[in-house]
């Protein structure tokens, strides 16, 4: 088959179906911020965005920005204020949903964008947390936007940034966390949800032309499947439409580059 | 009368941050980073420092390249539209660069608990993650009152806040518009305060709108006059971010030569804070400036 | 596109306001204080409210004298200018009324622990004194980093906060400016925010200047409209404190029946905010206007 | 003698001398509001005057005003911000000097605001704290401003609503207080201070016309006089014309009925 779409307008397309009407959304950078805008300007008009930046807006900005910190997404802002304010949102339970990439994931889960290779001498140190291990202990839900990779997908992970369902069951509760976890792992193969009793990750849809056996092979840990496993829906035209309208340059969804 | 506050850029950053000093910068996130100041720093070769920020998005990159930097208290160190910070990866992964790794929402209470005057905040992010393993104040304790398990977090108390703000009197009351970021806390946990500003203005536009000031000039040690300070981030209300600068930046910094090379280009001409603008160039300028201009509504402050 | 949010006071207070409810007002201290919507409270004959707020300023004592109020939670309740609240002390001296007591930090940090979602906030004050006998919610608790002594100050989680703001949208979106004492805390701890505003104007002035919105729209439940609704407390931008108006509730509500009879002339007639102009009469209402008009100088949202 | 001052007035002077130049100034209301306003127009010009309503500022209102939340205290303000801005300020230690006054004071300065007779069944209920708890408790120092007389001045408080020395020296390191304590009492008869080794209040000079034993006999304790006792200066001609300035129409200094 010949896709008339690019791996990243896809999740864009997948990130944006996780965003309920109403919602308040905890917008990150990249790709997700391109979901949000997706989703409030299609199904889910009256979803609010919040910005750690200290930036709240219920409208889209007047021109497409390129990250949360360009000038239009302030210019007609809900409220401007404070990082704390934001967090605190967060913190309360009042914000529904949150996205987080990451450059490994377990099968719990669990994030790393710290450290690769162990802290005390890493092979690599990436730029760290931001607000993402926030994301993951505080928002009601939260979706993890990542290249599937072998390396990326392993069976421990070498550093937790952000948490996910850390050992299983009952361990959020265990260690204090007061709600939450990861709602769904969005990749370029395809869609993970995780299995209420075990916390552990299922694949749930695999992206067009791609076999349930190319995912495995590019899991590093046995990968348990959905027995209703379906195709993740390809972005439709008018999705197509919007996503190249908030991104004109394509810097992040014009090739793979970016992810 | 009240004395002026103002100074030249070179005499508050070789006054106020001596070798070793703990520096906040960045503290409005990807906007009004304050680059001038940074800039300052390194050609003022200063050592030792320690870098407190949420984000800081290329500049704590730039002066980890240009050897100031001894230890990071940050949520992130990168380049926000293009990922890495390459100055900042070389350092850490060759040991030579101390880490103390944070989230936003901890660091943001870290910096509020030095504001507010107590030793540290309870919160309830961060449980089971890694981050205690690499941030020492950072410690599980039990509420008083309902038992949960709380992550406290130590105050943060740097020497100095160094902040760029779009407007300033010279007795140091700044005034901030747009995101703000920890910048609040930032200021009013430090020991110090230097203002950067686009613009020095009359006393009375600032008093005028008391709400709109950041920090009452009483805390405020030292007010800068730097048009184009915090370039390439964007300033609210004087410029747009200057998104090819951190495409280039990337660029450059993939090797150290390549940072060298940028930092003879960008950072080593300057003798002045007040002349970026003729170095950026009219074109680059007239390219950033607002297109669009939506002045606020006024509110009475009469009697 | 959203919906409105623009009810009647009479409505907002009957729906949002129950019987039991615990209402945080009088956030700004001295200024903004509700009373308009503390007037219909009394109308509608609310029974056992908790009352939470810094000083009041004889608006918690109006609610206990109509014997709307089961408790208050305040660190002072009386008249600024004139000292004591008579029926509050009728009350409390009578075993009428429970009293949490509070100093104005620790209600504040009480408030700041409830908007910021943690269940407690160390601070530094109040050791050593009797309101830890007077208040469940202050422990001592050891600094896990210095070892200090500490107050542990229990979280403050109203029902509702009702604030009065100079301006608003009709998507809950208001603008407050002037001093905001613990405003922005009571209304992000709250389970629901009533504002009550001078004027409701077009989405585009509040938009236009984002940082003076106190709450976001998303977290506020209802809009309404009432001129002169925090009079006889100053209202920045529109009028002045009326001094003698406390002078004469002072007067007034040394006996019970004096309260009674202040209170036929002033909340009794009233069944719509809107009135409340007319009741004052022209004379006052100029006598209060702001003489002396000073507008601020506007800052660009622009891009 | 013939006085041309009245007691409010005296008091005012007198709270005003305690504030040195260039000093942030917890400003409370009533007189220590007029102490502010007199000292910052003659011998304190730098004093910051912080105001817990979340007011800063360095300069005269452009009126008089009657409570620290007039309007003219707002206009040309250095700073208007939140209550727990202003609180923030004192709890880091950055107030250098703040008023308080008080129903009851015992011997160690210790407070009472709050309840006569006890809290569980009160005789009397005051208002309350307000600030002044946090004044006592976290200014570097504090100046206690009231009328002196037996009932007021007792053995034991019925209630500490400020804390003072609490039992005498060493006490307020025990109980975690970070500094402060109060410096000076200012009453209707003199001025008393505490000694700096047992922290017991001392009276160190009358009002002009009162006798020591007139003090002694409106003190609830067998009360220390300082050896070098002195007469509390009386307002300057220049001090009684700057007062009427801020306080035109007598309300708080034109007689002793509002102290």
């Amino acid at each position: 088959m010949t896709e008339n779409y690019t791996l990243p307008q896809l999740m864009v397309a997948a990130a944006a179906r996780e965003i309920a009407d109403h919602e308040v959304v905890f917008v990150g950078m990249r790709l997700p911020l391109l979901g949000f805008l997706l989703a409030g300007s299609t199904h889910a008009p009256h979803a609010v965005g919040v910005y750690e930046l200290g930036v709240v807006r219920d409208t889209l900005s007047p021109e497409p920005i390129m990250t949360m910190g360009d000038l239009p997404n302030l210019t007609g802002a809900c409220w401007l204020a404070d990082t704390i304010d934001i967090m605190s949102l967060l913190q309360k339970g009042l914000v529904d949903i949150s996205f987080i990439g990451g450059a490994q994931v377990d099968r719990f889960g669990n994030l790393n964008t710290s450290y690769i290779g162990g802290f005390q001498s890493p092979a690599t140190r990436l730029p760290g947390s931001g607000g993402a291990c926030d994301l993951a202990c505080l928002a009601k839900r939260h979706i993890i936007v990542m290249t599937h990779e072998k390396r990326r997908f392993k069976e421990k992970v070498d550093y937790i940034t952000s948490p996910g369902y850390g050992d299983g069951a009952g361990w959020r509760e265990r260690v204090g966390l007061p709600r939450g976890g990861p709602r769904a792992v969005i990749t370029t193969l395809g869609v993970l949800r995780f299995d209420p009793m075990t916390c552990e990750m299922v694949l749930v849809s695999v992206r067009p032309g791609v076999s349930v056996e190319t995912v495995s092979f590019h899991t590093g840990w046995p990968l348990k499947i959905a027995p209703d496993l379906s195709q993740t829906p390809a972005p439709t035209q008018a999705e197509l439409a919007m996503i190249r309208r908030f991104d004109p340059e394509g810097y992040w969804t014009g090739s793979d580059k970016n992810l | 009368m009240k004395s002026s506050k103002l100074v030249s850029l070179s005499e508050a950053v070789s006054r106020l941050v001596p070798d070793g000093a703990s520096v906040v910068m960045g503290c409005a996130l990807e906007a009004l980073i304050p680059f001038a100041a940074g800039h300052e720093m390194i050609r003022q070769k200063k050592k030792s420092l320690t870098l407190i920020g949420p984000i800081s998005d290329i500049l704590f990159d730039q002066l980890v390249g240009a050897g100031c930097v001894e230890k990071i208290r940050a949520a992130w160190v990168g380049n926000v539209i293009t990922g890495s910070a390459y100055n900042f990866r070389r350092a850490v992964e060759g040991g030579n660069l101390k880490m103390e790794d944070h989230s936003n929402l901890t660091l943001a209470m870290a910096l509020t608990a030095g504001a507010m005057g107590v030793p540290f905040m309870p919160a309830r992010t961060a449980l089971g993650s890694d981050l205690f393993r690499t941030n020492s104040g950072l410690k599980t304790i039990t509420c008083p009152f309902t038992g949960n398990i709380l992550t406290a977090i130590a105050a943060l108390l740097p020497d100095v806040a160094v902040v760029h703000v779009q407007r300033a009197d010279v007795f140091g009351n700044g005034h901030i518009w747009g995101n703000l970021g920890v910048t609040k806390e930032a200021c009013l946990a430090s020991r110090h305060v230097i203002l950067t500003a686009e613009e020095i203005v009359d006393s009375q536009v600032i008093t005028g709108d008391p709400n709109r000031v950041i920090v009452p000039g009483f805390r405020v040690s030292a007010v800068v006059h730097a048009p184009w300070g915090a370039h390439p981030s964007p300033v609210p209300g004087h410029y747009n971010r200057d998104h090819q600068a951190f495409i280039d930046y990337r660029n450059r910094s993939r090797t150290v030569d390549g940072f060298e090379e940028w930092k003879k280009m960008w950072v080593d001409p300057l003798r002045d804070s007040r002349t970026y603008p003729e170095l950026l160039g009219k074109e680059r300028v007239k390219a950033l400036a607002l297109k669009h201009h939506l002045p606020s509504v006024p509110v009475d402050y009469g009697y």
